[in-house]
């Protein structure tokens, strides 16, 4: 009955492993902040690289040692730099108001007019790459749902008449879909902005936006005369509203021949 | 058998992803995209030819003379966890970037049933010592390869449009079949 | 806390190893070329996991964490040393059949997962209905894919010849690109059923 | 330090308690396996010699060697457990040869042929090409034996290694 011999090369390879790794786990322990750990369960854990690093230990790791504000995190706003304030014992920060990306475009399938079919690859820097896009306007938004995909929680979606919808609950107003967009469609506007936008990005002459897009800003400046505060200026055939000083009275959106000037309602065309 | 025999039939010939099925689990899960796929590679290789070298020994020098034959598989898979583990603690210590880039893989080399298949591949067709060395990198060169096409093509399915329910798993897994049928041409030019 | 029966029928449709965690690729896709292998092989792992899940959970907080791993692997190794000397003393032919792919039981994911994700935390009356739902899962599908590629690899069913003589059997599903492509388009074909029915 | 022995410990006594439990296991079942070998293989050569009574094994170059003898301990026959290089990669084959050293039968254990057309070795029409050569005949492919022709490889990797193994026996089994 030779069980001896087994049992001592079986233990002699558990005592050499266990040897090994307890000397290794001693003389090569690393000594980490236990509280970056602890700050980066408190992140999303997303890793969007909103905060402008590496994913959430990288932040956090920077947020222990000072380096960055506690409310660096826009995605986790306010509620999560309360809780990191807790752990690291500094005083809760006032966070900045909650951004919502908006889409300077409202140029639906039915309202603008295509160059030639696209079958290529479905996302919209491929399609830029095919003689600057399938629709006539150079600056309009061609629906291929990058910003959709380039979401990391989703709360972008596709609708059927081709402009994307922002999800207000799930969006943490983290930016990527705005950078994303190859043709800086989707600006981040205030949540509570009341006042009014121009719906629009093309800078083409308003001949050319006519025959593109039937609601396509032409740059004719009626909304300047109307508007009481001049918040209106226009550049390049292209009206643009500075949210500072328009007060949301609507002079221009009625002033406006080409519809295309909206006040701060969600996109839910 | 030549090395180069061995060399050749363990990268094309005989790929122990598209022919021996080993190593498939890691396989489908890291080779989402190209660097990730690179870096699960360079650790395969390296703690592929490491526990090579060191189950050969103990195989050739502690299990046989003591006829403890039964005990391979027991003893394999602890010096292989033990390495793993012990490459892990160090690389913690010695290069944190390297580690962090590696890191997440390490564990998951432990459950690679390549590193044990090739273990005991190269006890079953009693190689020497150089001959284990040269398979089991030959054989981790393939893995690599083999990742990397595999994250190549699906970096561009991403951008397919697939039904929801083929994505993920289900494709890849088609196309390593066919990745598998192509290898399959090699199989003829040189046996070992 | 989800009730015994919860447990065990989640290893079979909302966790199928096979399907749904897309766990223990390698021995699948090798042993599948017939039935009685996937057969074999089903009841190897539902042993090993049992014996490996009970003690896990036995022993859950005496090991210490940083040699969690290598201990575990241990205890599994043990439990497959011993289903392969029973096997090649007691069925030969079936250890003939499943060769290198007993030994690479011990690092199929499924065990060692079932060990890390669930008997690690749970007590040992759970572990073992987990075991056995989570082992019955995986039989059940492995002998499926068994089922399919031995019917129109090979024209059999368990080695019982169905298909007429007039059948010409495909034999790229008895080599290794058939195996990829049956599993592929089989897991496909299962996200739709689970979406279908609404199993989440 | 506390922690780090307490991991040495752990993994040592599940060391020695796998080590017992696994010494126990092999030592019930190794003379099972051992015995089913030893009957499962003199049956093999009884196919190949009917009144072979036992047997002495011979290692040369990683292929067995049996040499079979008869109840009177008079030698009837060679059977070689080898291997051929075949398009798939290795086939396991067992050469039998009568005292005269002419070639009585020929059995493939294990191979990688493509199914349907490499696997012609394991028919009779071709293991019969083979059955009744002699050491002293060239065995050669389109000498004396013709390979199938859409499976030279799997055929003609036989051949010649049924002449490489005739010559072993020639000189170290005889």
């Amino acid at each position: 009955m030779n069980i001896v011999l087994p049992l001592v090369v079986l233990g002699g390879l558990g005592l050499v492993f266990g040897g090994l790794l307890s000397f290794a786990a001693q003389r090569f322990a690393v000594e980490e902040d236990e509280r970056v750990e602890i700050v980066a369960d408190l992140l999303p854990g997303a890793n969007c690289g909103a905060c402008g690093y590496p994913g959430c230990i990288g932040a956090a790791e920077k947020i222990v040692s000072g380096e960055i504000p506690v409310d660096a995190c826009t995605v986790g706003g306010k509620v999560v730099s309360d809780r990191i304030c807790e752990i690291l014992g500094l005083e809760p920060v006032a966070a900045d108001a909650k951004k919502i990306p908006t889409v300077f475009c409202l140029g639906t399938k039915d309202v603008t007019v295509d160059k030639f079919e696209y079958q290529g690859v479905p996302d919209c820097n491929a399609a830029l790459m095919y003689s600057g896009g399938f629709k006539a306007c150079e600056y309009g938004c061609l629906g291929l749902g990058t910003c959709v995909e380039a979401c990391p929680f989703e709360a972008l979606q596709m609708g059927e008449n081709g402009l994307p919808v922002v999800d207000e609950e799930r969006c943490t107003g983290c930016g990527i879909c705005a950078n994303a967009c190859p043709r800086g469609i989707i600006r981040m506007m205030d949540v509570d902005y009341s006042g009014c936008m121009v719906l629009c990005n093309s800078k083409d002459r308003g001949g050319t936006t006519r025959r593109a897009c039937k609601v396509g800003c032409t740059g004719c400046k009626a909304c300047i005369k109307a508007c009481p505060n001049e918040a209106v200026v226009v550049e390049d055939y292209l009206a643009y509203i500075d949210p500072a000083k328009c007060d949301g009275c609507g002079e221009c959106v009625e002033a406006c021949r080409r519809d295309i000037i909206k006040t701060a309602v969600k996109v839910a065309v | 058998m030549s090395l180069l025999a061995i060399i050749f039939v363990a990268i094309l010939a005989d790929n122990i992803v598209f022919n021996q099925f080993l190593g498939i689990c890691p396989y489908l899960g890291v080779s989402k995209r190209l660097e990730t796929s690179l870096g699960m590679g360079i650790a395969v290789i390296f703690v592929m030819a490491l526990s090579a070298i060191v189950t050969w020994v103990v195989y050739n020098f502690l299990l046989i003379p003591f006829d403890l034959g039964y005990l391979r598989t027991i003893a394999f898979i602890l010096i292989i966890a033990g390495l793993v583990q012990l490459v892990e603690t160090i690389l913690k210590k010695t290069n944190p970037t390297l580690f962090r880039a590696l890191g997440i893989y390490l564990p998951l080399i432990t459950t690679n049933c390549a590193i044990l298949g090739v273990a005991i591949l190269n006890v079953q067709a009693e190689h020497n010592i150089i001959e284990t060395i040269v398979y089991a990198i030959a054989v981790a060169i393939g893995f690599t390869i083999a990742l990397i096409i595999m994250a190549g093509i699906r970096e561009r399915l991403e951008l397919a449009d697939l039904s929801s329910h083929l994505r993920g798993a289900a494709v890849s897994l088609v196309t390593a079949g066919i990745l598998s049928l192509a290898f399959m041409g090699f199989k003829g030019i040189m046996t070992l | 806390m989800t009730t015994l029966a919860q447990e065990f029928t989640k290893g079979i449709v909302k966790e199928n190893p096979l399907f749904r965690l897309i766990l223990g690729m390698c021995p699948t896709l090798a042993v599948s070329v017939t039935a009685i292998n996937s057969f074999g092989m089903g009841v190897s792992v539902i042993a090993v996991l049992l014996c490996s899940n009970i003690v896990i959970s036995a022993v859950r907080n005496v090991i210490p964490a940083k040699v969690r791993i290598p201990a575990y692997i241990m205890i599994i190794a043990t439990f497959v040393t011993l289903v392969e000397m029973v096997l090649n003393a007691f069925a030969p032919e079936l250890f003939e059949a499943l060769g290198i792919f007993i030994p690479l039981i011990v690092v199929n994911c499924i065990i060692l997962g079932r060990a890390e994700a669930f008997a690690r935390k749970n007590t040992i009356g759970r572990s073992i209905i987990d075991a056995l739902g989570i082992g019955l899962g995986y039989t059940i599908s492995l002998v499926l894919l068994g089922v399919i590629r031995e019917l129109f690899g090979a024209g059999s069913i368990f080695g019982y010849q169905v298909m007429g003589t007039a059948f010409e059997p495909m034999g790229v599903l008895a080599v290794a690109p058939g195996a990829f492509i049956t599993l592929g388009v089989m897991l496909g074909l299962f996200n739709y059923l689970f979406k279908h029915f609404g199993i989440e | 330090m506390h922690e780090g022995l307490r991991m040495t410990l752990v993994l040592l006594i599940i060391g020695v308690l796998c080590g017992t439990l696994l010494a126990t296991a092999n030592n019930a079942t190794e003379p099972i396996i051992t015995e089913r070998i030893e009957t499962e293989f003199l049956a093999a050569l009884e196919g190949f010699f009917p009144e072979v009574a036992e047997y002495e094994v011979k290692k040369i170059d990683k292929e067995e060697f049996y040499s079979c003898y008869d109840a009177g301990g008079e030698l009837i026959g060679i059977v070689g457990q080898v291997k051929a290089n075949g398009y798939g990669g290795s086939i396991d084959y067992d050469l039998a040869v009568n005292a005269d050293m002419d070639i009585i039968g020929i059995r493939i254990s294990s191979h990688g042929e493509t199914p349907g057309i490499g696997d012609v070795i394991t028919s009779p029409d071709f293991q019969e090409r083979l059955i009744g050569l002699n050491i002293e005949d060239p065995i050669e492919a389109g000498v004396d034996v013709d390979a199938i022709s859409g499976a030279t490889v799997s055929t003609g990797g036989v051949i010649s290694s049924v002449r490489r193994v005739m010559d072993i026996i020639g000189e170290n089994v005889l």
